[in-house]
Parts: C-alpha cells; structure tokens; sequence
C-alpha cells in the first residue's frame, strides 16, 4: 500500500495536511458539488452531486484506510490523527454515507431539488470529524460551530414547511446559547492554565496536584470552566437538562438529517467528549464522576418516560436517543480500557441501529406518504414484511434485546460499569432498558398485532378471515391484497441503506469480536488510559 | 502593582456582561433581540479571553478571538436566512409563535 | 459419522433454523405445503436429536458432544456447547413437543402460516440453544432472544385479550433477564478479580467464591429472572394471561419447553453458582414452592375457563418440581428432573385438547360443554388418559416423578412435603371434575350435538404424548439411569457447600433449628 | 424365568390382555369381549388354584419381572410375593370376579357400552390381581390408586348420568384424601428404613422407635380406612352404588373394599408391633359397624341397605384385625366377599327382573316371580344375619369369639348388637321384597333372569352354604386357621379364641341375637303387629338420625367442601387479581402516568428550554462548589 506518510516525509506543512486528509478530501468534494452546481441543470445535477457525495465520502473512507495505522499530529499540535479518529471516523463517515443513500430518495419524492444540501451533508461530516480530531479548545469551538452551523441549515432544509424552519430556529437559538457556555468554560480554563491545547492543560493540572488551599481561585475557576464547557459538550451529546433542542429539531428536521443528527452529532459529540474528559475531567481533585453519575441517571431515565407514551415516531426515536445518550454515558464514566471501548462498540452499533430505523421510517413515509405518526403504522408488517421485520429487528435492537448489535453495546458498556464498581448505576440503567422495551415494542404491536376490542373472539376465526370492512390495513391484508394501496418500488438506495444496517446490527450482534477488537485497539492512543 | 486583581477585575466585568447577555436570551421574545443577547455573551467571552491572553503575554487567547468573531459574522448570516423564513411563515419572528413542535 | 457426532450440537441446534430459512422461499399462498415442509423439517430435526439420545454416555456425569470456538476475546466468551444427562433431555424434549405442536396447529393456524411456522422453527433453535450452552453470555444470548418468537405468536395468532397478554408476557420476563444479567455479569466479573481469568465458561466460572452477603443479592437477582419462567407464586400470573391467550402450539410450547427454563436455570447456573446462598435462601424458596403448589390447585378448581385451569394447575406442578429441587437430595432431583419431562409431556397434551375442544366449538368455558364422550369416544379416552397422567396417578408418568420429588424431600423438610402431597387431592378435584363437566353427563349444550371426534392427524398429534406416558409411567428407568449421574454430581456440589454453609450458619446464627 | 414365575405373571396377564383387546378394539370385538373376557379371568382362576396348591403343599416365593424405579438409593422392583395371604385372596378375587364376569354378560347384554365394560373389569381384575402380589409398598400403592381409578370409572360407566359421575368422582376424591395418609405412610417407611420390599420392612420395623412405628400404622390406616369405607370416609360407598349392580358386588362388596382389611394384615406386623395403632383399628371397626347398620336399618334402596351392610362388616373385620386376630378378620372377609357377592348379584338380578327398581316399598310379594332369585336372596341373607350352617355365622363367629376372649367385652356386646340389627334390616329387605303383598305397580312385568345371571348365583349360594366349615369352631383348631396363620404367627399380640368359655355358648348368643333380629323383622313386616308409623313419630330424632345418614354428607360439605371452595373463589379473584395484577398493573399505570406528566416538559416554548438549560447549568455549579 502507498504510503503518504513516507511521501510527504519532514514536510510540515504537508504532514499537517495530512493529518486532515480525510476531513480535507470531503470538504474539496464539498466545493466540487457546489461548482458542479453552477454548471449543469438542477434535475441532473441533484443526481450528479448525489453520486459526487458518495464518492467523497469513499475517497475519505480510502485514505482513512491509508492512514489508519499511523499517529500525526498538525497544526501546531491542535489537531492530531490517531487511532481513536479512525474508529470514530469510521462510524462518522458510515452515518454520512447512510445519510445520503437515504436522502436522495426523501427529497426525490417531495421534488426539493437542491445540490447544496449534499455539500452542507459532507461539510457537517468533516466538520464532525474535525471535532473528534481537534485537541485544542479553539478547534473544538470552531468545528463545533461549523457543524453546528450546517446542522442549523439542514435543519431547516424544506422550505415552506413551518415545523422544518421552527426546527431550525430553536436549534440555532439553543445551540449559540450552549456554545456561548462553551466559549466562556474555555474563558476560565484559559485564565487557569493558560492554555488552550488539551495536552497542556492535561500537564498543567498533572504537574500541580491541586490541593484545595493552594491558588483557590485557580481552582475554582479551572472548575467553573470545565463545568461550562461539559454544558457546551453535553448539549451536543443531549444529556438531560441540555436536552431540549433533541426531540423539537429531530421532529422538524427533514428526516435523512434526523438521521445525520442522531448518529453522527451524536458520534462527534460523544468522541470528543471522551477526549476532553480523558485528558482534563478524570482527574480526582474535580471528581466529576458523580455528576456524571446523576446526568446519565437522569438521561435515560428522562428519556424513556417521555418516549413512552409517545406517538410520533421522529419524537419517539428523538427520545429514545436521548435514553440512549444516558447509556453510553455510563460507558464513559466507566472508564478505562473496558469502558471506553465498549462505548466506542456501542456508537458503532448505534449507528446501524438508528440509521436502519431512519431508513425504514422514510421508506414507509415515501411508500404510503403518510405522516410519521404511530397510528399509520398499524398492520404495515403484514403490507410489507420484510421491511417491517427489519423495522422490528431494529427496534429489538434499540431494546437491546440479544443478538442485535444493541444488546451487545450494553453488555460491554455495563460490564464495564460494573467492573468499576457502579452496580447501582448498572442496576438502575437495567430497569430502565427494561421498561424502555415497552415502548419500541409498542411499534413492533402495531405493525403486527391489531388490537380487537372485542375480547373472547378469537382473531383467527373472525377478525383475521373476516370480509375489508374494518378499515386497519392489515386485517385486509390478512386476506390477501384486497383493497390495499398498491406496493410501490422500494427504492434501491434506501434498500441498500437498510440491508448494510440490517447486516451490521446483525453481525456486531453476533460476532463482534473484530469491532470490539478495533474499538480496543484504537482506545489505546487516548492519554491516561 | 498587583496584576491578579486586574485579571480578576476583566473577568468579573466579563462575567457581568456574559449575565446580561443570557438574561437578555432568557427573557426576550423577539429572535432579533435575543441573537444580539447571544452576542453579548460571545463578546463577554471575548473580554475574557482578551484579557487573560493579556495578563499572561500569550497570544492563544487572542487568536480565539478572532476565530469567535468569524464564527459570530458567520452565525449573524444564518440567523438572518432562518429569521426571514420563518417571517414569512409565522408573520412574526416572535419567539411565542413557535410552538408547533412540543411534547 | 464421526464428524456428524462432533458438531451433533450445533447441527440439532441451528437445523430449525436453516429449516426456516428454506421456508422463507416458499411462496406464502401455498399454505398446506408450507405446513407439510415445517412438520416434516421438524420430525427430521426430532430424528436427528435421537442420535443424541442413542450416543449419550449414561454412566458419567461430564458433558459431553462439547463444543467449544473462540467468541468474544475481549470478553472471554466462547461458543461452548455441550450437555449432560439433564440438558439430553431438556433437548429431546424440545424437538418433540416442537414438532408436536406444528402438527397440532394445521386447523388451528388459519392466516399467516409462512410467518407462523417460521417462527415456530426459529424458537426451536434458540430453545435448543438455551439448553445445550455451557457459556454464561451464549446462554444469555438464546435465553432472551427466545422470548421474541413467543411473543410474535403469542400476539399475533391468540385469541382475546391476545396483545395484553403479550405485552405482559416479555415485560414480565424481560425484567426478569435484564436484572439476571445484572447478576451473571457481576459473577463474571467478581471470577476477573479472584483469577485474573476474562471467562464466560460456566464451569470455570462455577469456581468462583463470591462473598455471602453479594452471594444472597445475586441470588436474589438471579432468582427472580428464573423464578418468572418458572413461575414461582407471586411472579406467576404472566402464565394464565399468556397460556390462555396463545395459540395451541404456543402453549404447548409455553408448557411444554419455556417454563423449564426456569428450572433449568436454577439447576445449571443459579444453585451451583451460589450454593451457599441457595442453601440459605432455601427455606423461602420452598414455602414459594408449597405455595404456588396449592395456591395453583386451589385457584384451578374454580376456574371456568379450561386453558386458565390447566395453566393455574401448571403453576401448581411447577412447584412441586421446584420442591424436589431446592430439596436437594438425588432422589428429589431426580424425580423433579423427571416431573420436568412429565409435566412437559402431560400438560402439553392437556393443551393440545384443550385446543382441539377449542378448534371445534370456539370456546373455552367449560360451562358450554358436556356429555362430549358419547359424541367423540377416542377424544374423550386419550383426553382422559392425559388427565390422569396429570392427577399423578400410578402407572402414568407423572406418579413417578411426583412421589420422587415427595419421598426425596419427605425427611429433611417434612412439614413442606405433607403440605404439598396434599395437591395430590387437590390435583384429582380440579382435573376430575373439569374433565366431567366437559366430557361427561348429558349433553345440555345443542351445539355439541355434532360434535365430531378425533381426525387421524390430531391422534398422531397425541399419540407419542401418550404412549409416553405410559413409557414414562411403566419403565421410567431409561430416563433416570441417564439424569441420575448428573443429579448425583449435582447433589454432591452441594453437599461439598454444605460444609462451608454450616459453618456461615453458626456464624450468622440463622434459621437455629 | 422358572414355570413357578410363569404362572405367577400369567395370573395378571390374562386380564391385562382382555383389558387391553376390549379398550382398543372394543368397537370391533363387542359379542366376543364378554365370553372372551370372562375365559381369561376363569383361566386366571384356575392358575391361582394351581398356585394355591403350590403354595398350599410347598411355601411361598417372589418373582421379579423388572426393576421399575432406580433413582440413586431409592430402587423399587416390579415383583411379587406369593404367601399363603396373597394365594387365599387370589383364589377368591379370581374366582369371584369370574362368577361376576359371566354374570355380567347377561346383566348388561344390550348395553352399549358392553366392550367398554368388559375392558373396565378386567383392568379391575387386574389391578386387584397385582395389588395382592405386590411385594412391595410402592407397587401397593400404584395398584391401590389403580383399583381406585376402575372403581372410578365403573361407578361412572353410565356417564350421562349426573349422579353416577359425580359418585365416582366422590369415591376417587375420597379414596385420594385416604391415599394421601398412605403415600405419607409410603414415604415414611422408606425414609425410615431405607426400602419399601415387604420383608425387610417387616424384619426391621421393631428397630424403629414406637411413636414411629405407630404413626407408620395410623397414616397406612388411613388408606384402608379410606378403601375399606370406614367410619370418618366411608360416605362414598352407598353413593357407588350407582355403578352397574354387578360391579358393586365385585367391586364394592367382595374385592376392593376389602383391601383395607387386606393391606392391615398383610402389614399385621407394623400393627402388631403398635398397640395403639391397633385399638385406632378396633375403634373404627366398631364404629362403622354399629353406625352403617344402624342407618342401613331404616333404607329403602335395596342396593343402599347392602352397602351399608357391607360397611357394617367390614366394620367387623376392622375390629378383627384391629384386636390382632387376623385370621378370623381375612376368615370373615372371604365368606363376606361370598355371601355379599351373592346378595349383590340377587339384588341386580331382582332389579333386572324388574327393570331397574330399587325402592323395596315398590316391591313384595316377588318370591312367586322369581324363585331362585329369592332363594339365593334368602341364603344370602341367612348368612349375612349368621345363622348357621351358613357361612356368615362360622366367620362372624370366629370374630366375636376372639373379641370376648380378647377382654374386649364392650365391642363383643356391640357386635353382638351389630349381629341383632345385620338380621333385622336384611330381614326386612328380604320380607318387603320377596314376601307380603305386591306393590308392584301392575303394568310392570316382572321375569326371572336368564340362567347366564341365575346360575353363578346359585354357585355362590352353595359356597355360602358350606364355604364356612372350613372355619369350624372352635375356631383355633379349623382347617382354614390352621392355614392362613402360617402367616400371621410373628405378630405377638395374636390373641387366639382360646377356650376359657366354651365356644358354643358364645355362638349360641350370636345365633340369638341373629334369630331375635329376623324375628323382629318378620314382625314388623309380615306380622304387622306393630303400627310401624306410630314407632316412626315415637323415635322420630333417632329414625331421622337414621334415615338422614346421621348427615354426614351436609356436615362433610358444610365443613370441608364449601370452604375450600369459597377460600379458592378468594385467592383467585382477591389475592391473584386484586393484588398481584393489581400490583403489577399499578406500575403500569404509575409510569404512563408519571411519563404523561414529564412530556409536558417539551412544551414546545423556546423560553423554557432555554431555562432548563441555564437552571441545569447553575445545578451543576450549585451542586459542585455547594458540596
């Protein structure tokens, strides 16, 4: 294999370029997609800037293959490539690339013809991955901004549709006002360590090992300022009192970039998180880890109550990612080599899961283009099995039920836990994953099961047999095609979405011992761990 | 002379002013007012680090500066683009007419 | 051959479901074929679990047909199979009352069939997974994947209050599992710290000291996930929802495989992972057991709805088989091991009736039955047959395990064995009487006057069931010369505890007497 | 396998085999199942006298056919003990079942359910055949339940009949509550001696504490108790009597019934070794004697009143064996299953002629209609109420004897009493049916049966004339005692009818008392002498008592019955629904309604996210620099 490394040997500049190439490679492609825009006619070019996507997203994807077995760091030290970028890059990149599969289709059917939207697509990926990369608080901000700022965009990406631009005008509104937090923590870190490179705050606080009564002020402001900056940070990972923009801009959002959002913010947020924390927050003088402790209770628990009697299923899964934020947390806070691996597995798992359900939750919206309410979905298993049992297994697979790749991101993530000895923490995240079933078993009853008042009758004699009268889908269905809404075409790219979710969820499910393997690996070039 | 109280004084001024401007986000209706609060709050942040990088002969802070500053520009533009839709949907770019999207 | 022998287990176990992949192709419509393939896949997957039966060593308690793969290395879980005289039979009796229950369901079954019998087949292979795995993780992985397949047939093809009951079912268990697995991870990971040793391997893990106080907590923990299979009296009443909502098949495989499970898992995993903890806890275990014993035939005597009757009398069953295990004798293990069997082969051909009553009247209410034998004599013999082997009486399979299980527990805990030999009246009462007001007197019911009588297909259904427990009944020694050497070893691990158990007893002062 | 074991396994076999051809090809063996059926059994007989001999001439063995159970250290074999007990019980159960058989072919002729029944008694016979060969506790007890389940369906055989399903369901229930005691006793008997074969029991029973060797007695007690229809359980036996009239007398006078008294003796060493267990038995005996015949007394179901008698007499052997004079209990037991059999069949056979009439006040004056009939009839009853030469008065005899000799003067005088009242209320069955005028009603024609069903009434009949010299008094130096007490010699407190008072005194007092009881009858129901209603309304309580059954059904349901019944209605619809669901659904509804209540946090109002933000952020700072 060509090796760029040896190429663009002692060359600084070229190295830092570098350690960028892969977020550099989308955002060149980015540019292309906007040129070609100027070029040919929209129709065509919605096409082509599609394929031009993917394409950038694949060229990113080599030349992460390229890189991935060395460590660069550029610009001065604020942006470094290790393995840790490669896992999550990986994970980024396959959201950005599951993302866009979906889009094309989502916006072919609501005639919303626009190149730009694939380039914001690829800038917000690299931007996700810059974040993961950086190491400095001016990068973290910066990146944060420039995704946040194209997120904002997408948001509010269907015009003349007021619930899309509500959408974005909360998340902009909420996502500044964070970001403001952010800004000022960084303030006061600043003014108690005098720098803003992760690394030297890490040694800055390594080599003075503060006792309370040595520079308090310093102290206090170095612990105002991280707290600020967690608030920035657990915005974006929408952990429980910061997590109000979730649910509003997931809803309005058009659905590929709920999508986007949910897996790769997630993903970026969550990655850079566990850089900051492993470098500044374990230490001990500032123990963090209860307050961590009570978010990640207060996360999941949040987030299963409100998903639970939740009938919109952009809200529902919007919810249920909040819960999810909740369990992941606790891979962080367990820490250690077991931990953060195990939350790495779980990110990638999270990401197939949530696509696959995004894929299928736009197919039915475009099949039958009806709205996203629960309601809708009643007897679509019998309509269209095969998706609905993808949409089942999905759905397991958010429950955490085993051979699904969602059970096994919470067994890592809870061994772990309980290896560092947080059984109540563990306990507590079980029950809640306990009756979270309920609610995406509540979809899955929908699809399959139609509810017939009348008790004492056996389904099978009447209800099943009887003549289309009731209107349900599915009891039509039960006796064949009768009266239905034609089955249109599923359209290949979402097909292909949903078919790599399907097989992902299924074989980090059952063997997940090359992703654990990779997420291990790649855990070792994080510091103090 | 005794620098610290100096440093110290900035950074109360800046976490006044920082105050101001999340009260201003906090309590404001219209989306103008409350971006020019969430200014306030960036500009807030500014202070500080401009005095800190000050105080300590570092350049860092100074640099983060302008970044935020470009960032804010930046922010100012989308916040126009989404304020004029969402103008021409509600009428208003009142914060009570968003409420579309709850529970 | 000799490679066939090697991965029996993995063949038995993931046969069903290359079967259901196969019916995955099969065109929808053709209903009658796709009902024929899965009988016919699953009668070869019975044939092919025999060979296990033919080439088990009865004379040693070692697992064997073992199987062993790395899995997880982070994690030291390993795909480990293997089994021994307890599991041999747990699998056999898999396999049977699977392909029972799809030959019972062509008239039952009317719409869906491809996804019926896909499921069907797809709960058979982890049902057979759960019992042949020896790693804690693996076991995990099947055990609660299970109960996905169930609640689609419980939810989709039941009748009345049919998505309550489903609902109610994997909630209840789920919870159950979920806080299971809080205690098998602990475990796991309390053998990390003693040995430095990242392993799921359940017989390693067996090794583990836990320290008593978390002993007891994990043995609660695990408990509770068991006892809801079980169920033990106060988690039990998911059973009567979902048994008499199902489908026939489902509760023949409800009765017949799934509440095994709960014992199963005490036996495997709970009491030999914490023995002194079961030996501590044993006494409330056991009133549990008594309990659900009368308690479940006294709530089946006034039940007018059939299914609910056999299901509260399951309940009562399941206690005595938890009596003779947590009495902990050989004797008693041997026969609630036994029982195990028993009750599968019993009650899910009480379930099987039940279901053909039900497939020709479209009722359950006992009330609207009666004087059925003159109408349907070979219905009403083969039926009767199935209750007396429920009642427990001599000569049928169930006297053999039931006064096992009593004679087993009779000298250590005299009090309870009296109290639950008692069922043994409670259990003629309920069954005889049921059986008489649906089989017997004059018809009052016109509906029943065309009534019609067993069809060829359904005494095939029956018939196994039957001339086993006759088989079972007469010469039970086949079974227990193979369970005995395992429950032997059993019973021995505990009695090696007992010693340090004592020891806590004096120390804690409990239970002096 | 030596011919010896081969006839012994031939015995069983024969019915097993008819039970098995009639219940599974029944529909197309019908005609055949009776005749055929009755051949195997008569073919069982004839082997059993075979073996009789052999054991008679030579001595008793076991034979093993398999090992049944082998759990660990609890083995059980299927095999069987032939003793001088078991032979003598063999011989009759076959015999009589043979006469039965062949009875019954005429008696249920165009029954349907001809097949059916056929297979029923066979499998009786069968069961009967191996709970007396059992050798061991555990075989005892699974053809004790077996003998339960044929008496169970018999009774119910006519299944569209309300009341006889519900008798049958009555005696299993019953029976259960008996075997109940038994299995316990069962258990304990090998957990306290470590097996269950007859012989090492009964070797190594002395090494057990008495208390224990008592309780073992009191809860097998239980069993017979239950079986045998005795006092506490004996309220299911009148009830069987809804079962075909032939399988009452094979069944439910002869054979099963008697099994208590049988497995008493067969375990007279545990009883021997307990005193107390053994007066347990004596009382019981005698109270159930005096109380069944007391309600007998005052019957009008022909079939009923010889229910009751036969309660009575048993009653009669309980006190037998219950004083230890086993000989004289299985003496009376084998003429009672003859002359009991006899009058059972009689009574089928009047009922057959006059097609299905129980109700004596509907008879009389039957004697010109059907003479052998009434004949047997009377013999029967001649030996019931122990009048000599007949059977009844040599056995009833041999156990008053030894009751007085025993010092038991008190249960001597009630039996002496029991004797009085045996006479009378068989007496005034025999009158009301066979004699005085007819209250047949007149368009009913009344026949004698065919010879199918008269001769093995006739053959009973001779063998209830003569069967009782084997037992001549004294009874000590008789041929059967001297026979059947190879047995029993290793139980010491034997009590021998040792002559400190002339025999023929004793005898004489009983044959009185049975002759002052026919007298009364004969007065009463002939004579007229006395205004029977007149002595109703004198001694109306006593004759309601009497009449009513002394209640013990109203008492059994209202003390038992309904409250099981009314506790289960509670744990079902209180403890199972109200609490447990309602727990559970409580949660249920707890959390929907707790996540109602926190959805209304996303109330869609950009002011409120924007405060939870900033409080979240002052929590934090708060809950950081407070702590």
């Amino acid at each position: 294999m060509l090796d760029l490394a040896q190429i663009y040997n002692g060359y600084y500049f070229e190295k830092s370029l570098l350690s960028i190439m892969p977020e550099a490679v989308l955002i060149v492609f980015a540019f292309l997609i906007l040129l070609a825009g100027l070029f040919n006619s929209p129709s065509k070019n919605s096409l082509n800037s599609y394929y031009l996507a993917l394409i950038g997203i694949a060229f990113s994807f080599l030349y992460l293959f390229m890189l991935s077995d060395h460590t660069i760091k550029g610009f001065y030290g604020s942006i470094i490539f290790d393995k840790f970028d490669v896992f999550l890059f990986t994970a980024i990149l396959l959201s950005g690339f599951l993302t866009i599969l979906m889009s094309k289709n989502y916006f072919d059917t609501r005639s919303v013809l626009m190149p730009e939207y694939y380039s914001l697509v690829l800038f917000s990926v690299s931007a996700m991955m810059l974040l993961v990369a950086s190491l400095n608080l001016i990068m973290i901000f910066l990146s944060i901004e420039f995704m946040s700022i194209c997120a904002y965009i997408l948001t509010g990406y269907l015009k003349g549709e007021s619930r899309s631009t509500e959408a974005a005008m909360k998340y902009f509104v909420l996502g500044t006002f964070a970001s403001a937090f952010l800004l000022f923590g960084a303030v006061f870190i600043y003014a108690a360590t005098g720098h803003l490179s992760l690394y030297k705050i890490h040694n800055f606080i390594f080599k003075q090992n503060y006792k309370v009564h040595y520079a308090y002020n310093l102290h206090t402001f170095l612990a105002i300022g991280l707290i600020l900056l967690l608030v920035g940070l657990a915005f974006k990972m929408s952990l429980f009192p910061f997590h109000a923009w979730t649910p509003d801009s997931y809803d309005g959002a058009p659905t590929p970039v709920t999508n986007l959002m949910a897996t790769g913010i997630k993903i970026a947020a969550f990655g850079v998180f566990i850089r900051v924390f492993t470098s500044i927050y374990h230490f001990d003088v500032f123990n963090f880890y209860n307050i961590l402790w009570i978010l990640a209770i207060l996360t999941m628990t949040f987030g299963n109550f409100a998903a639970l009697l939740q009938t919109d299923l952009k809200r529902l899964i919007a919810y249920s990612s909040i819960a999810q934020a909740g369990y992941i947390l606790i891979g962080v806070i367990a820490g250690g080599y077991y931990g953060i691996s195990g939350t790495l597995f779980y990110l990638l798992a999270y990401v197939f899961m949530t696509a696959g359900a995004f894929a299928i939750i736009i197919m039915f919206e475009n099949l039958n283009l009806t709205s996203v309410d629960i309601k809708s979905y009643s007897g679509l298993g019998y309509k269209y099995p095969l998706a609905g049992a993808a949409f089942s297994f999905f759905l397991l697979s958010l429950a955490g039920i085993p051979v699904t790749s969602g059970f096994m991101g919470k067994f890592f993530v809870f061994s772990a836990a309980i290896k560092s000895g947080y059984y109540w923490l563990v306990f507590i995240a079980l029950l809640n994953s306990a009756f979270a079933a309920y609610y995406y078993i509540k979809i899955i009853v929908k699809m399959y099961m139609i509810d017939d008042e009348q008790p004492n009758i056996p389904n099978n004699y009447n209800n099943m047999a009887a003549a289309p009268t009731n209107g349900t889908g599915a009891r039509a269905s039960a006796n064949g095609e009768t009266g239905l809404v034609k089955e249109k075409a599923v359209p290949s790219a979402l097909l292909i979405a949903v078919i790599i979710c399907l097989i992902f969820t299924l074989i980090l499910g059952i063997f997940p011992q090359p992703f654990i393997s990779f997420a291990s690996k790649s855990v070792t070039s994080l510091w103090s761990i | 002379m005794n620098v610290n109280v100096n440093v110290n004084d900035y950074l109360a001024v800046a976490s006044i002013i920082f105050c101001i401007g999340a009260l201003g986000v906090l309590i404001r209706k219209n989306l103008i007012t409350i971006f020019l609060s969430l200014e306030l709050m960036f500009n807030a942040a500014n202070l500080g680090f401009v005095a800190v990088s000050e105080y300590l002969n570092l350049i860092s802070g100074d640099i983060f500066v302008i970044f935020i500053m470009v960032v804010a520009a930046a922010e100012a533009a989308i916040l126009l683009g989404i304020a004029i839709a969402f103008y021409r949907e509600k009428g208003a770019i009142s914060m009570d007419k968003a409420n579309e999207l709850k529970f | 051959m000799s490679i066939f022998l090697k991965y029996i287990l993995s063949i038995i176990i993931f046969f069903p479901l290359l079967s259901a992949f196969i019916l995955v192709f099969v065109n929808k419509k053709a209903e009658g074929l796709l009902r024929n393939l899965a009988t016919i896949l699953s009668f070869a997957e019975f044939v092919i679990s025999l060979f296990l039966f033919i080439y088990f060593k009865s004379n040693t308690y070692e697992f064997q047909f073992i199987e062993r793969f790395s899995w997880i290395r982070e994690f030291g879980a390993s795909y480990f199979l293997g089994i021994d005289g307890v599991s041999l039979f747990m699998i056999l009796l898999t396999t049977l009352m699977t392909f029972v229950s799809l030959l019972s369901s062509y008239k039952y079954i009317k719409d869906h069939v491809k996804e019926f019998v896909i499921l069907m087949l797809v709960l058979e292979t982890f049902m057979l997974g759960t019992f042949a795995s020896l790693d804690v993780l693996l076991f995990y992985l099947f055990w609660e994947f299970m109960l996905i397949p169930m609640y689609f047939i419980i939810g989709m093809w039941g009748s009345g209050r049919r998505i309550y009951s489903a609902v109610k079912f994997i909630l209840y268990t789920l919870a159950g599992s979920l806080i299971m697995l809080f205690g098998l991870i602990t475990i796991f990971i309390l053998h990390y710290e003693q040995t430095g040793d990242f392993t799921f391997n359940l017989l390693k893990l067996y090794n583990t000291n836990i320290p008593l106080t978390l002993q007891i907590v994990l043995f609660i923990a695990i408990f509770l996930g068991f006892a809801v299979k079980v169920p033990v009296f106060p988690f039990h009443t998911w059973l009567p929802d979902a048994h008499t909502e199902a489908p026939t098949a489902g509760s023949v495989i409800l009765a017949g495989v799934l509440l095994k499970f709960g014992v199963y898992g005490f036996f495997r995993f709970a009491i030999p992972l914490m023995p002194e903890a079961a030996l501590i806890l044993t006494p409330i275990i056991l009133v549990l057991a008594v309990i659900s014993i009368i308690y479940g035939a006294l709530v089946s005597i006034v039940q007018k709805d059939l299914k609910r009757l056999v299901a509260f009398s399951s309940v009562s069953h399941m206690g005595f088989i938890m009596l003779g295990l947590f009495a902990m004798t050989a004797v008693s293990v041997d026969g609630s091991v036994l029982q195990m069997i028993n009750h599968g082969i019993s009650t899910g051909a009480l379930f099987l009736f039940v279901g053909m009553l039900y497939e020709r009247r479209h009722t359950r209410l006992i009330a609207d039955f009666g004087g059925l034998a003159k109408k349907a004599p070979i219905l009403a013999a083969l039926f009767m047959i199935a209750v007396l082997s429920s009642v427990g009486l001599p000569g049928l399979n169930g006297f053999v395990g039931e006064f096992l299980i009593l004679v087993g527990s009779f000298k250590q805990y005299t009090i309870f064995t009296i109290f639950a030999t008692s069922g043994i009246i409670f259990a003629a009462v309920y069954l005889l009487w049921m059986f008489q007001r649906v089989m017997f007197q004059d018809i009052t019911n016109q509906k029943n006057e065309d009534f019609k009588d067993m069809t060829f297909r359904e005494i095939m259904t029956v018939l196994p069931l039957i001339l086993l427990m006759f088989f079972i009944g007469l010469y039970p020694d086949v079974f227990l010369s193979r369970i005995n050497p395992t429950v032997v070893h059993f019973v021995n691990i505990i009695e090696h505890n007992k010693y340090a158990y004592n020891l806590i007893k004096a120390k804690m002062g409990l239970f002096n007497a | 396998m030596n011919s010896k074991d081969l006839i012994v396994w031939l015995i069983p076999f024969f019915p097993l085999l008819g039970a098995i051809l009639w219940g599974v090809f029944g529909k197309y063996l019908k005609n055949y199942s009776g005749y055929l059926g009755s051949l195997f059994i008569v073919i069982s007989f004839i082997l059993s006298t075979v073996i009789f001999f052999m054991v008679a001439y030579g001595h008793g063995f076991t034979s093993t056919l398999y090992p049944w159970i082998d759990a660990s250290y609890f083995k059980v074999n299927v095999s069987t003990t032939i003793d001088r007990l078991s032979v003598v019980m063999l011989v009759m159960v076959t015999g009589i079942s043979a006469l039965v058989h062949i009875y019954s072919i005429g008696y249920m002729k165009d029954d349907k359910g001809f097949a059916r029944y056929f297979s029923y008694l066979n499998l009786f016979v069968f069961s009967m055949i191996m709970l007396i060969m059992a050798n061991n506790f555990l075989m005892l007890y699974v053809f004790w339940e077996a003998v339960g389940l044929c008496s169970y369906v018999l009774i119910g055989f006519w299944y569209e009949k309300k009341s006889a399903v519900e008798a049958g369901k009555k005696a299993f229930i019953v029976n259960r509550i008996g075997d109940f005691g038994f299995a316990l006793g069962v258990m304990l008997i090998f957990i306290t001696i470590g097996t269950l074969n007859y012989s090492t029991v009964f070797s190594d029973i002395h090494t057990l504490p008495p208390y224990l060797i008592t309780t073992i007695a009191l809860l097998l007690l239980a069993g017979a108790v239950g079986k045998s229809a005795q006092f506490p359980l004996y309220v299911w036996l009148p009830d069987a009597m809804e079962g075909p009239t032939p399988v009452s007398a094979l069944i439910h006078a002869a054979t099963m019934v008697t099994a208590g008294v049988y497995l008493i003796a067969r375990c007279h060493v545990i009883f021997s070794y307990s005193p107390d267990a053994s007066d347990v038995v004596l009382i019981i005996g005698g109270t159930t004697a005096f109380i069944a015949a007391f309600i007998a007394m005052t019957q009008f179901d022909i079939k009923r009143i010889i229910a009751y008698s036969t309660i009575s007499q048993i009653g009669y052997m309980f006190m037998a064996v219950g004083i230890g004079s086993y000989a004289a209990g299985m003496f009376h037991l084998l003429s009672h299953a003859i002359f009991k059999g006899l009058l059972f069949l009689t009574a089928g056979s009047v009922m057959h002629g006059m097609s299905g009439e129980l109700d004596l006040r509907k008879m009389g004056g039957l004697y010109s209609k059907m003479k052998k009939t009434a004949i047997t009839f009377i013999v029967g009853g001649l030996a019931l109420s122990g009048i000599p030469p007949f059977s009844g008065f040599f056995s009833k005899d041999a156990i008053l004897a030894s009751l007085f000799n025993k010092g038991d003067y008190f249960f001597w005088v009630i039996g002496e009493l029991v004797a009085f009242m045996t006479a009378f209320y068989i007496f005034r069955l025999i009158f009301n049916v066979f004699f005085g005028e007819s209250h047949v009603d007149k368009n009913l024609h009344v026949h004698e049966s065919p010879n199918i069903m008269t001769i093995p009434l006739i053959i009973l009949a001779c063998f209830a004339a003569v069967f009782g010299f084997i037992g001549m008094p004294p009874f000590n130096h008789s041929i059967f005692y001297n026979f059947i007490n190879k047995d029993f010699a290793n139980s010491f407190n034997f009590a021998p009818a040792i002559n400190n008072y002339p025999w023929y005194l004793l005898s004489a007092v009983s044959v009185i008392a049975g002759l002052t009881g026919i007298y009364t009858a004969y007065v009463f129901y002939i004579k007229k002498s006395f205004d029977l209603e007149k002595l109703k309304s004198k001694f109306k309580p006593i004759y309601d008592l009497s009449y009513n059954k002394l209640y013990v059904d109203e008492i059994y349901d209202f003390v038992i019955v309904s409250p099981v019944k009314n506790f289960s209605i509670f744990l079902w619809r209180v403890v199972d629904t109200i609490f447990i669901d309602g727990a559970v659904n409580g949660i249920a509804q707890w959390i929907s309604v707790t996540s109602s209540k926190v959805r209304k946090v996303q109330n869609g109002m950009l002011m409120s996210y924007l405060f939870t933000l900033t409080l979240g952020v002052i929590a934090l700072l708060a809950y950081y620099f407070v702590k």
